[in-house]
């Protein structure tokens, strides 16, 4: 594995991502036409990219596992067979600008959809196919808690992007390269090498954005406290006077994996569209089998979405469902936060002190 | 081997309602030639002269809300002959605009209108599932072309036609909306509206008023209670939870909070 | 020896419910043995959902939203109307753009409606059909032109609604979102290509055998003359003045000086007529014969090859005069599409108590909403008057007429089928005269 | 591999076991094999339904390419696998899951409750004990009903009733008629006791509704029973048989990777169950 850093003056970058652009589809934060917000979105020039940005209602991980997308289309012969078809090819795509949070994201999604033996085959052409460009954050949103989840300021785990990036202000980018791919794509630019004196500036950086934190979660015995109160008052509570179940929280959490499939037929039934989209444990019917819902009360259906999420998590993938991004409270209609339950089990477990409370 | 198709036994039944989902039936947008070469028309009264109510159908569309009672005794007919009910449209599954006035007094109501009121035969506005059973429900004002294709395509491969059962958020995510609720602070009923329509008014830089209908189990009084946290006035939460579908149970619990929502006669 | 016609010897024409028309209604008509028309009644039994009672209540804001559910054919007509009579009772001047798009939406779906009409409703009458359904498989063509030319004319009313029925862009003094040019481009693109079918479709209603009827009504429309430098009025849908073939030439706000409504007891409808006693009729036809100088010179020159001369007095001939403005409505489309550059503008409302009246040209006629509204911006009183209702004394009275003039020669089935022509030639819409 | 990979099956066979249950015979039609352990399930498909995950109720048979699936016609997939003819297809992919613990076994006794259609993903597991009679010890079969008629492999169960190597125990609820099989009246649980199996040394294997496999384990478990040697298969909505798509997570355990088959303490833990 080849790593390397450079200095990137801003301009050269953008240069450079403007050369992209002729083999890839640039996707990058810029500001929504209506309601002012940032989104990840294709990118037609630079000027249009906003890297100030904070928080994206969805993540980029859209771009990579999107909300809707056809699996397979399969016909019925006339000798009685079915012929399968299946996606073949999705285009190449830069992911430009992705925060530490949602790089974390991503590796818990390549976690899930490429385990070994059991990979997802369109996960797989869309991660293939994308270059991942992560850019640190320079502010701390009120939301952000990704430095307790372990997943932020700065990106720690040397896998799964291409090309990291830190703004060090006027000196340019420090562009830390991960592999090949973005090695010799950075190649062309004949960018400086970087010294231990940006490295030292970077962690100088890292070092006042963890003062910048409004918001923190202990982790330390969140597992065991939170599989212990599964029938704690907190969960029926919350979902009977905030819940909407209206699975926001999962839609735009960038971990949340769960889909459902979906087949239309063609009106003559000859063909067959078979499409999966992001589904919710949140949705009344996401755990009805055959005479039974395993979930139908709205406080199992939270307290699966919280315990997954900062518990059960850990035994499964070894990490937790969390990246502390703050999507799900931010965008919760009722701005149920996961974290104010957790600290409220964690009170009447003796494990917290209220007044450290935030 | 291709599925063998049978032609499905069509009958439309209208009630009180503005026959929009009937239209839209007659224009099914691209697949009006498909639907018509799929279906046998034995009761459409929008679209064809004569035909007979006796049946037998294989699937039954109900349009419109029951607010007279003859309409309740051709309904219990034909649910015996009708192989698969479906109401179509707010008015057949939550009583949709004609249901508003289920909140003021009947006779009250009807003063309002005519100055004789002897020849009105109104009772209060229901819902089709309150009188017979039904086999799932093409929701929408008007009706959604999704749904309406899954229940013609499904019948014809011969299973269950499944609906959209989600909220409307889960369509504005898709699309990327801005949630106006929470960026602009408008009253969004999309939290707790099923559904279908793609996020149509959220797209279109507006509140939804749930012109769809309550989802399945919405939890409408947390989303009453969060109105009014944002300041809305008391009566305006109860308009916003009678406009449409006040005959659930679901937005009926949110109405209730802030005003009553049944009324003498 | 000569019988004596014996009054007891009735013909009766009963029609129990009365299909391809919009909402429930029935018909009863009695003939004596010799001619004489005893007894005409349209029965409208589509049930009342009391509107104008639980208007009352409401905020401004939901009133456009509610009225377009009372029709599920001219839903844009409903709601221009209850959005133009809150803006009259706030004092509220919607901007030229909001106007144009508001008239654009509206012809749109005046041709929407007219093609549904007559392809579906009407067409089956003349060619011996019980519906199109049955039509489809032996008129290909026909079915072909009806996909095309509704798909156009929809895309505009969802392109810039949300949705072609039930629109949700559109809201008291403006649009919440406006489509950008490109797509108004397009727009008008798509309708000029199906320019060519509108004519072709008024050819082939031209060629219809319609029975021979002298209405003896008035017609009513609303009318806008020419402002400025204006060549000629633009021919109104959203604004202008009542006038009449009588000489009427009112301000909207003096409706209730010259029209009254009436309640029947064997019609859940209510009754319009004009104040002196006579009968009326409004929409297509009506429009066209008051405002033919308004229409496009393609349309005037089409009119010509059809036959069409003004004043036309034949209710039948609503048929060839919703063929025309199909016509009309298209190029009028095309035009406003291809002009209107949108601009952004917020919708604003300063709330203000007041009575508001608005009155527009459905596809099917006169269209009037009547608002009394509170500081708080809660509607106290609604009154509205549908096209329907205003042409509901005239039906009966073109049926007499058609009953006295058809009743001896035809047979009860002949008989049958035309009383059934005339109303559908009206296109009415029972859901609305009801609401 | 890639997910999914669609395979396409052929049906070879139907045989009917009750008014709404058959046991179906398919062949690959790629004329590959197929090898799966008791317990395993594929995920049966049919252009426009979706997919339904079903256990195989028969043993693998080596280079065949051939499976039995014993399937109730409740949903849409399993209608219309109903409906099909001989000769006429469905989608495969599988198999999937964990089976039962045959490796436990070995030197046991071996106790199988099932109930209902439970007793179809047990099949192959009590053919597999049969023709591995020497490697166990004692082997028996509780097997419920609602009814007579309700109850599946009726050939088979007349054949384990006579043979000494199976004690077998049938139960129904409601005794409708009389046939050649020895019913008894009652649930399952009502026959739990006094059974020549030593608890400290048996593996119980229980498949059934999610109701009846608690009342079963737990009462095995009062009885003295080694917990972590009662093993039951979840019937879940498993979707994409991968564990990718979510739907059949009970805690931190997906039912169709980690499952179908699991131990009584390792699903006891979770909530969300009837256990």
């Amino acid at each position: 594995m080849q790593e390397q850093a450079f200095i990137i003056e801003k301009d050269q970058l953008f240069s450079w991502l403007e050369k992209l652009q002729q083999e890839f589809l640039l996707i990058g934060p810029k500001k929504q036409e209506e309601g002012g917000g940032v989104a990840f979105l294709p990118i037609k020039s630079v000027q249009e990219l906003d890297l100030n940005y904070t928080l994206t209602m969805m993540g980029p991980q859209i771009y990579l596992y999107p909300p809707e997308e056809t699996i397979c289309t399969v016909w019925r012969k006339d000798d009685g067979g079915f012929e399968v078809r299946m996606r073949e090819e999705v285009p190449r795509q830069v992911l430009f600008a992705v925060r530490s949070c949602d790089l974390q994201a991503i590796l818990v999604l390549d976690k899930v959809f490429l385990r070994p033996g059991l990979e997802d085959r369109n996960y797989r052409l869309w991660r293939e196919n994308t270059l991942l460009i992560g850019l640190h954050c320079s502010s701390i949103h009120p939301q952000c808690f990704c430095a307790s989840m372990g997943s932020g300021p700065f990106f720690e785990p040397r896998q799964g992007y291409d090309l990291l990036l830190t703004d060090l202000g006027q000196i340019g980018y420090l562009a830390e390269t991960l592999g090949e791919r973005a090695s010799s794509l950075l190649a062309a630019l004949k960018a400086q090498p970087a010294t231990q004196t940006h490295f030292d500036q970077k962690r100088q950086i890292g070092h006042y954005l963890l003062t910048q934190f409004q918001k923190s979660i202990d982790t330390t015995h969140l597992v065991e406290v939170l599989l212990k109160n599964q029938d704690h008052p907190v969960w029926s509570q919350t979902a009977d006077q905030r819940c909407l179940s209206c699975t926001n929280c999962t839609k735009v959490c960038p971990t949340c994996f769960c889909y459902n499939t979906k087949d239309t037929v063609s009106f003559d039934l000859v063909r067959c569209e078979r499409t999966r989209y992001k589904d919710s444990c949140q949705e009344l019917h996401f755990a009805q089998v055959h005479g039974a819902n395993f979930r139908s009360t709205r406080s199992s259906r939270l307290r699966q979405f919280v315990t997954h999420k900062l518990a059960t998590w850990v035994e499964q993938f070894g990490c937790f469902g969390c990246v502390g991004c703050g999507r799900c409270m931010s965008w919760c209609p009722t701005g149920i936060d996961l974290t104010q339950m957790a600290k409220e089990i964690m009170v009447s477990e003796g494990l917290y002190d209220r007044r450290r409370q935030t | 081997m291709l599925v063998k198709k049978k032609k499905l036994r069509l009958g439309v039944f209208k009630y009180s309602c503005c026959a929009g989902c009937e239209f839209e039936l007659i224009y099914f947008q691209k697949y009006i030639r498909e639907t018509f070469d799929n279906v046998d028309i034995i009761y459409f009264r929008m679209a064809k002269s004569g035909g007979s109510e006796e049946g037998p159908f294989d699937l039954v569309l109900i349009d419109g809300a029951i607010t007279e009672a003859w309409q309740v005794d051709q309904l219990k007919r034909v649910r015996q002959v009708a192989r698969f009910l479906l109401p179509i449209g707010s008015c057949a599954v939550n009583g949709g605009i004609p249901a508003i006035k289920n909140h003021t007094s009947e006779l009250d109501m009807e003063k309002r209108v005519y100055q004789d009121i002897t020849h009105v035969h109104s009772i209060k506005t229901h819902p089709v599932d309150d009188y017979v059973q039904v086999d799932g429900y093409i929701k929408g004002c008007p009706m959604g072309r999704k749904d309406l294709y899954e229940a013609f395509t499904s019948l014809l491969l011969g299973k269950r036609p499944s609906f959209v059962n989600y909220s409307v958020c889960v369509e504005c995510k898709i699309k990327g909306n801005t949630c106006v609720l929470i960026s602009y602070g408008w009253p969004c009923m999309g939290p707790v509206t099923n559904g279908g329509c793609g996020a149509l008014c959220p797209s279109y830089n507006r509140a939804c008023y749930a012109c769809w209908g309550p989802m399945e189990d919405a939890n409408a009084p947390a989303l009453a209670r969060q109105f009014e946290k944002m300041g809305l006035a008391p009566d305006d939460i109860f308009r916003r939870f009678t406009q449409y579908g006040s005959t659930k149970p679901e937005f009926r619990r949110g109405a209730e909070l802030y005003g009553s929502t049944t009324q003498p006669f | 020896m000569d019988r004596q016609p014996n009054p007891f010897n009735s013909k009766t024409i009963s029609i129990d419910y009365l299909a391809r028309t919009e909402g429930e209604s029935g018909l009863m008509v009695k003939i004596a043995e010799g001619g004489d028309v005893q007894e005409i009644k349209l029965k409208i039994f589509e049930p009342p959902r009391f509107f104008e009672g639980f208007l009352v209540g409401r905020k401004y804001s939901e009133a456009g939203d509610i009225v377009s559910r009372i029709c599920g054919i001219c839903p844009i007509s409903h709601l221009t109307t209850s959005l133009q009579a809150v803006e009259d009772a706030m004092g509220i001047m919607p901007s030229p753009q909001t106007r144009r798009l508001r008239r654009l939406m509206c012809v749109s779906q005046v041709v929407a409606s007219h093609i549904i009409h007559l392809y579906m409703f009407v067409l089956p009458d003349y060619f011996g059909y019980p519906g199109f359904a049955e039509m489809m498989p032996e008129f290909k063509k026909e079915t072909d032109y009806l996909l095309a030319m509704k798909e156009a004319v929809n895309n505009v009313a969802e392109k810039i609604g949300g949705r072609p029925l039930n629109p949700v862009s559109m809201v008291v003094n403006g649009f919440t979102k406006l489509p950008d040019r490109e797509t108004m481009l397009s727009l008008a693109e798509g309708i000029r290509a199906v320019l060519p079918m509108a004519y072709e479709t008024a050819m082939m209603m031209s060629r219809l055998p319609y029975p021979d009827l002298e209405t003896e009504g008035e017609f009513a429309a609303l009318r806008k003359e020419a402002s400025g430098e204006e060549e000629r009025g633009e021919y109104a849908f959203n604004e202008g003045r009542l006038v009449s073939s009588g000489g009427l030439n009112l301000d909207i706000h003096d409706y209730f000086a010259a029209f009254c409504e009436q309640e029947q007891g064997y019609a859940q409808a209510k009754k319009s007529f004009l104040k002196t006693g006579n009968t009326y009729m409004s929409g297509a036809l009506a429009r066209v014969n008051l405002k033919f100088d308004q229409l496009h010179d393609e349309t005037k020159k089409l009119a010509q090859e059809i036959g069409f001369s003004r004043p036309d007095r034949n209710p039948f001939h609503n048929n060839l005069a919703q063929a025309l403005e199909i016509y009309d409505g298209m190029l009028e489309s095309i035009r406003l599409l291809s002009e209107i550059d949108p601009k952004k503008e917020v919708p604003s409302v300063d709330i203000r108590a007041g009575e508001g009246v608005a009155i527009t040209e459905a596809p099917r006629g006169l269209l009037m909403h009547r608002y009394v509204i509170d500081r708080r911006g809660v509607i106290e009183e609604a009154n509205l008057i549908t096209p329907t209702s205003q042409n509901f004394a005239n039906i009966e009275r073109d049926l007499h007429l058609l009953a006295a003039r058809y009743g001896q020669s035809d047979d009860h089935e002949a008989l049958r089928l035309k009383c059934e022509q005339l109303i559908r030639a009206y296109d009415p819409c029972f859901s609305c005269s009801v609401h | 591999m890639d997910n999914p990979h669609y395979r396409v099956a052929c049906l070879l066979d139907v045989q009917p076991e009750t008014e709404d249950t058959s046991s179906y015979l398919f062949v690959l039609e790629d004329g590959g094999d197929f090898q799966f352990s008791p317990g395993q399930f594929n995920m049966l498909g049919l252009p426009g339904t979706e997919e339904a995950a079903i256990s195989f109720s028969s043993l693998a048979a080596a280079g065949s390419g051939r499976f039995t699936h014993t399937i109730r016609r409740v949903g849409n997939v399993t209608r219309l696998i109903g409906e099909l003819e001989i000769g006429q297809r469905v989608m495969v992919r599988g198999p999937f899951g964990r089976g039962w613990p045959i490796e436990q076994a070995v030197g046991c006794d071996v106790l199988l409750v099932a109930g209902g259609l439970g007793l179809a993903p047990l099949r192959p597991f009590l053919l597999y004990m049969l023709e591995n009679r020497g490697q166990i010890r004692n082997l028996v079969l509780i097997f419920g009903a609602r009814t007579l008629d309700d109850m599946i492999f009726q050939i088979d169960l007349a054949r384990w009733q006579e043979q000494d190597e199976i004690s077998t125990i049938y139960c129904v609820d409601h005794l409708t008629r009389e046939s050649n099989l020895r019913l008894r009246t009652g649930l399952v649980t009502r026959f739990m006791d006094g059974l020549d199996l030593d608890p400290r040394n048996t593996l119980a294997c229980i498949c059934g509704p999610e109701i009846m496999m608690r009342f079963v384990a737990r009462n095995l478990a009062l009885q003295g029973y080694r917990q972590d040697r009662i093993y039951l298969s979840m019937e879940r909505r498993m979707r994409c048989g991968t564990a990718h798509c979510g739907h059949c997570q009970i805690g931190a355990k997906f039912v169709c990777q980690d499952g179908p088959v699991f131990s009584y303490p390792d699903i006891a833990r979770f909530a969300d169950t009837a256990l």
